[in-house]
């Protein structure tokens, strides 16, 4: 069944309680989605649900909650995997979130055990040894890295950015050196919008051995994957930004990867035996799952993967093409060609997600979102947690749109109306706005 | 709110914030950052005879940040540190979610920044400034030392 | 108001969907709340109210979404701070969880920032400084701090336990010396249930000038706290098992302790400034809260922690007694003097929370829980996630009921029938069981 | 589920792994925690002309692992070890919950098993001795080498 493109959003924006609200007596048009995307019906029904029939601890207990509690749990796993096009569900670990799936790996594969021969997955990195991230990194990406920096005396390496916010992978014959261990770039930015060209990342990286981990934390909201065709190592993402619960993410890698990492944090359900003395550990995943895990998120991490499956991904990729398309062109329309708004991304729809960043000449981003907000509309202003994106653009921040599969024309119409006031009210191009910034 | 926030008032306020511009030699001079966007200010103070004898700064930020900037730009020299530490502290007072009207004060201007208490993430916005401030006296003239 | 003791679970019951459902066509009879305990319905409407009207991500966007969502886990995190008596509720650090929040503690206050004076909080350990835990204590609550042993060569220590499984405090003296630098204990054991006497081993660590760390997964759920007072430095516990979701946890630490402490986990939120050279990090609590929060369960968690609060908690301890009398009377009873069931536990009901592990010789704590499911009793077997502890006694496990304020008489009559059915389908005692164990 | 797990047979079979014991001088000796328990499994195995010539075992568990260890006990000696591999890939069939009815065996007390399909958590109690087994002959009589 294809969707009309129209009929999209009418039918899905149905299947979320809180699209229906106002705000300030307006329409709530929520445009924040990269920030954090809404829950359909179904998750909150799985959640509730689970936490009224099933609620329980997983993996140690034998009685009936319990073992329906593990079983909702693992099959979410296998949801996940699924999802990912993994080949078992022992290969994704439940997570804190995206930036918790980071850092595990910075810790895990990048500490290691210790010493070894230096290029075993599971003997850590050591100094001299390189990771390459980018300048458009959203900070999870870039600051766990430099902590391990400071543990070991690794070389960190950042890819530079085109004038249109991608990757320069010109740079990588350059970047991806002998000693590159790891290379660790968003599958897509989270403010340009950019899609990370992922096969000729793998190909400059298994040149030299290295590993390759992708934040998917935009990417994965926009269908499943299939993660062992890219060729990567690692993948992270989030699933409040996959129409699921906050308080859970996934890290996936590959089996023979985790099988050789030793674990990241210490508790109950990661271990196998323990003595004061010393302590062995469980098998993958559990090995890196310590503590209680986030059972009911899980529950509805599962369950929000299930209802993206279930989307037509063509007709929701047109539909959010076709929208993008609308709102970049009403930026121009905007400008009337006097140069104040600048977007920064592609403008080839085809290698970016829907999210929209740019600048207002003398209009602040926080200013814009104000006054956005007060026409109901929910954009993101700031550095988006990329500073040194902001810096390569000679910039403090953006205002972005980031767009969902329940958006529609109106959203977009809305924010607008609402940028041509607030450029009004603070006297954009006018020559009298006297603001310093940006 | 934001229709109050963004009035002539506090517009006029933020443009004339600017090329206020740093100070040649200032006894203390202080740059903050605001780690929620990003923006930065810079603070310079000079002192004279226990007032501040003169101010500069360079505001890279949003409205309510220049505004507020604009304001201690119009009237804290010539007062004392003690003076213009109250005044931050009636700020802070004025941002209170619940802290009720605000104290009287001689800078009639921080009435225009009232509505901003109902938006907590923007308070850092309008305090910025008063922090730099305050920061800056502490460094030449630390409270209860003799400047 | 005081609630009758016999009144007080059939109100608290109601209030509690997951309580009435059956399991094998049995009334639930829930005693494993020392592993989970359930969630009210208070609890249940507060995350689906946020989920469905004020869903966002926090501290950075400004439109009027995030500042509900912002307010909300702000607010959540004053409720933590007055539950646990602290004076700011930037005191209150949110967390995946109590396993969370100590491996938080065992990297930021153990690894510290590098070389120190070696005696400010944020300098770290370092070969020779001394960790006292206990053989009671929790995987959570030891696997941390090993792993913390091989990164910094400390000497970790064990505390010993008495016979009736409680943490001999007369090793006190023996065990906190010079080196001693972080005492880490549980303030109430989740096998045995004995609840630690905190004002001797607070003073036994200001003696030497060590912090002092202690685990409330178990006593957390039980009223609220006096941090100060109590004059330790660190708390930790977890959302699950006080009436709140899972994925958040709880560090409470003193604020100077905090501001000394150096980040543990990176990522978004927790920084200042980011470039690819370096990274300056934000004032606590953020510090420590890298990449998106656990928002709708922070949110969750205070309104656990304030439904808490609004019990009656002399009658909930007076009830609990009570039901505890109950349970090691019948164990007796059942007994009958033959020495079959074996109590570990102190016998005094002031010392210790409504946590009863018990064994039975000849008969397997699985095979019993297993036993006692199809009697729609709901209790945990094994070890626990104490095996240390079950080494101290020569076992592999024990059978724990745990108790919460909703259970009642029959919950207990429930079990008692139930144990004497497995024991006789066990054989236990007929010299014909012929199980080797325990 | 239970009703049927604590049935005589299987109760019946645990008792009867009582005392097995250790071998003195075996091929291969295998020791396998249950994580999830912290029980234990030691299993000693001795090879001869291609065969499992004796076994031994020491199990510190529940009624169903005892269970599952005796019908090891039972059946294994005599048998070659590709047979011992087959059968405990009948026993983890056997264990899938959707794994349909359990391939035929000529160990009947396998099919005694077939409740503990419907209990996860407790598969891996009747797994253990099965993988204890083939961890045991792996060491002694490596897949595809000569024994
Ligand atoms: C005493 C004790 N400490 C720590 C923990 C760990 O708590 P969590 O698994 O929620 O992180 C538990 C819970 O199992 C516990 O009982
Ligand atoms: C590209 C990218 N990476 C990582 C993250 C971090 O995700 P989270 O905050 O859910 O851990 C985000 C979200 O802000 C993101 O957009
Ligand atoms: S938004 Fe940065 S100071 Fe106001
Ligand atoms: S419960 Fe431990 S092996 Fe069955």
């Amino acid at each position: 069944m294809t969707f009309q493109p129209e009929a999209l959003p009418a039918a899905l924006r149905r299947q979320f309680p809180l699209l229906g609200r106002t705000v300030h007596g307006q329409p709530l048009h929520y445009l924040d989605n990269a920030a954090t995307s809404q829950m359909p019906q179904s998750v909150l029904d799985a959640i509730a649900n689970h936490e009224t029939t099933a609620r329980a601890n997983v993996l140690r207990s034998v009685h009936f909650l319990a073992e329906a509690a593990s079983a909702a749990y693992e099959e979410s796993r296998a949801e996940c995997a699924r999802y990912l096009g993994a080949g078992v569900p022992e290969e994704v670990v439940f997570t804190s979130g995206c930036t918790g799936a980071i850092n595990l790996v910075a810790h895990s594969f990048g500490d290691g055990r210790g010493p070894g021969d230096g290029r075993g997955p599971g003997d850590g990195l050591g100094p001299g040894d390189e990771v390459l991230i980018s300048e458009l990194e959203h900070h999870s990406n870039i600051v766990p890295w430099q902590m391990l920096r400071q543990r070991r005396g690794i070389v960190l390496k950042a890819l530079p950015v085109t004038d249109d916010g991608r990757l320069d992978l010109t740079h990588l014959p350059r970047l991806v050196g002998d000693r590159c261990r790891l290379v660790a770039l968003t599958h897509a930015s989270n403010v340009t919008g950019a899609v990370t060209d992922v096969a000729s990342v793998v190909a400059a990286a298994r040149a030299v051995g290295a590993k390759v981990l992708l934040d998917g934390a935009q990417y994965a909201a926009h269908g499943p994957l299939d993660l062992p065709a890219l060729g990567v190592d690692f993948y992270a993402f989030s699933g409040h930004k996959t129409f699921g619960p906050n308080g859970v993410g996934v890290l996936w890698a590959r089996g023979e990867i985790l099988a050789d990492m030793p674990p990241f944090l210490g508790g109950g359900e990661m271990i196998r035996r323990v003595t004061i003395e010393a302590t062995t550990y469980a098998e993958p995943p559990h090995r890196f799952e310590a503590g209680t895990p986030p059972i009911a998120q899980a529950v509805g991490l599962g369950a929000a993967l299930r209802w993206i499956r279930g989307l037509d991904q063509a007709a929701v990729q047109a539909h959010l093409a076709a929208l993008t398309r609308r709102l970049l062109d009403g930026l121009a329309a905007l400008d009337r060609g006097r140069g104040l708004i600048r977007v920064i991304g592609p403008g080839d729809l085809a290698a970016r997600l829907p999210v929209v960043s740019f600048t207002v000449t003398g209009a602040h981003p926080h200013d814009i979102c104000q006054i956005l907000d007060r026409h109901g509309v929910a954009l993101r202003g700031g550095h988006h947690c990329a500073q040194p994106l902001m810096d390569r653009f000679g910039i403090t921040g953006t205002t972005r749109a980031s767009l969902a599969c329940y958006n529609d024309a109106g959203d977009i119409d809305a924010l607008l109306a609402g940028l041509e006031d607030a450029m009004a009210r603070l006297r954009v191009g006018t020559g009298a706005s006297g603001l310093s910034n940006p | 709110m934001s229709e109050d926030l963004y009035q002539n008032d506090l517009l006029r306020l933020a443009a004339e914030a600017r090329g206020t511009g740093r100070l040649q030699a200032p006894d203390a001079s202080v740059t903050l950052d605001n780690p929620l966007c990003g923006d930065r200010i810079t603070l310079d103070v000079q002192l004279a005879a226990g007032r501040l004898s003169a101010l500069g700064h360079e505001v890279r930020a949003c409205v309510l940040c220049q505004a507020a900037a604009s304001v201690i730009g119009r009237h804290a020299v010539g007062e004392t540190p003690a003076r213009l530490r109250a005044v931050a502290g009636e700020v802070r007072a004025l941002l209170k979610p619940d802290g009720g009207p605000a104290t009287p004060s001689a800078w009639p201007e921080i009435a225009a920044f009232q509505p901003v208490a109902a938006i907590r993430s923007r308070h850092v916005c309008v305090e910025l400034p008063f922090k730099a401030l305050v920061a800056a006296l502490d460094a030449a003239a630390p409270e209860g030392g003799d400047a």
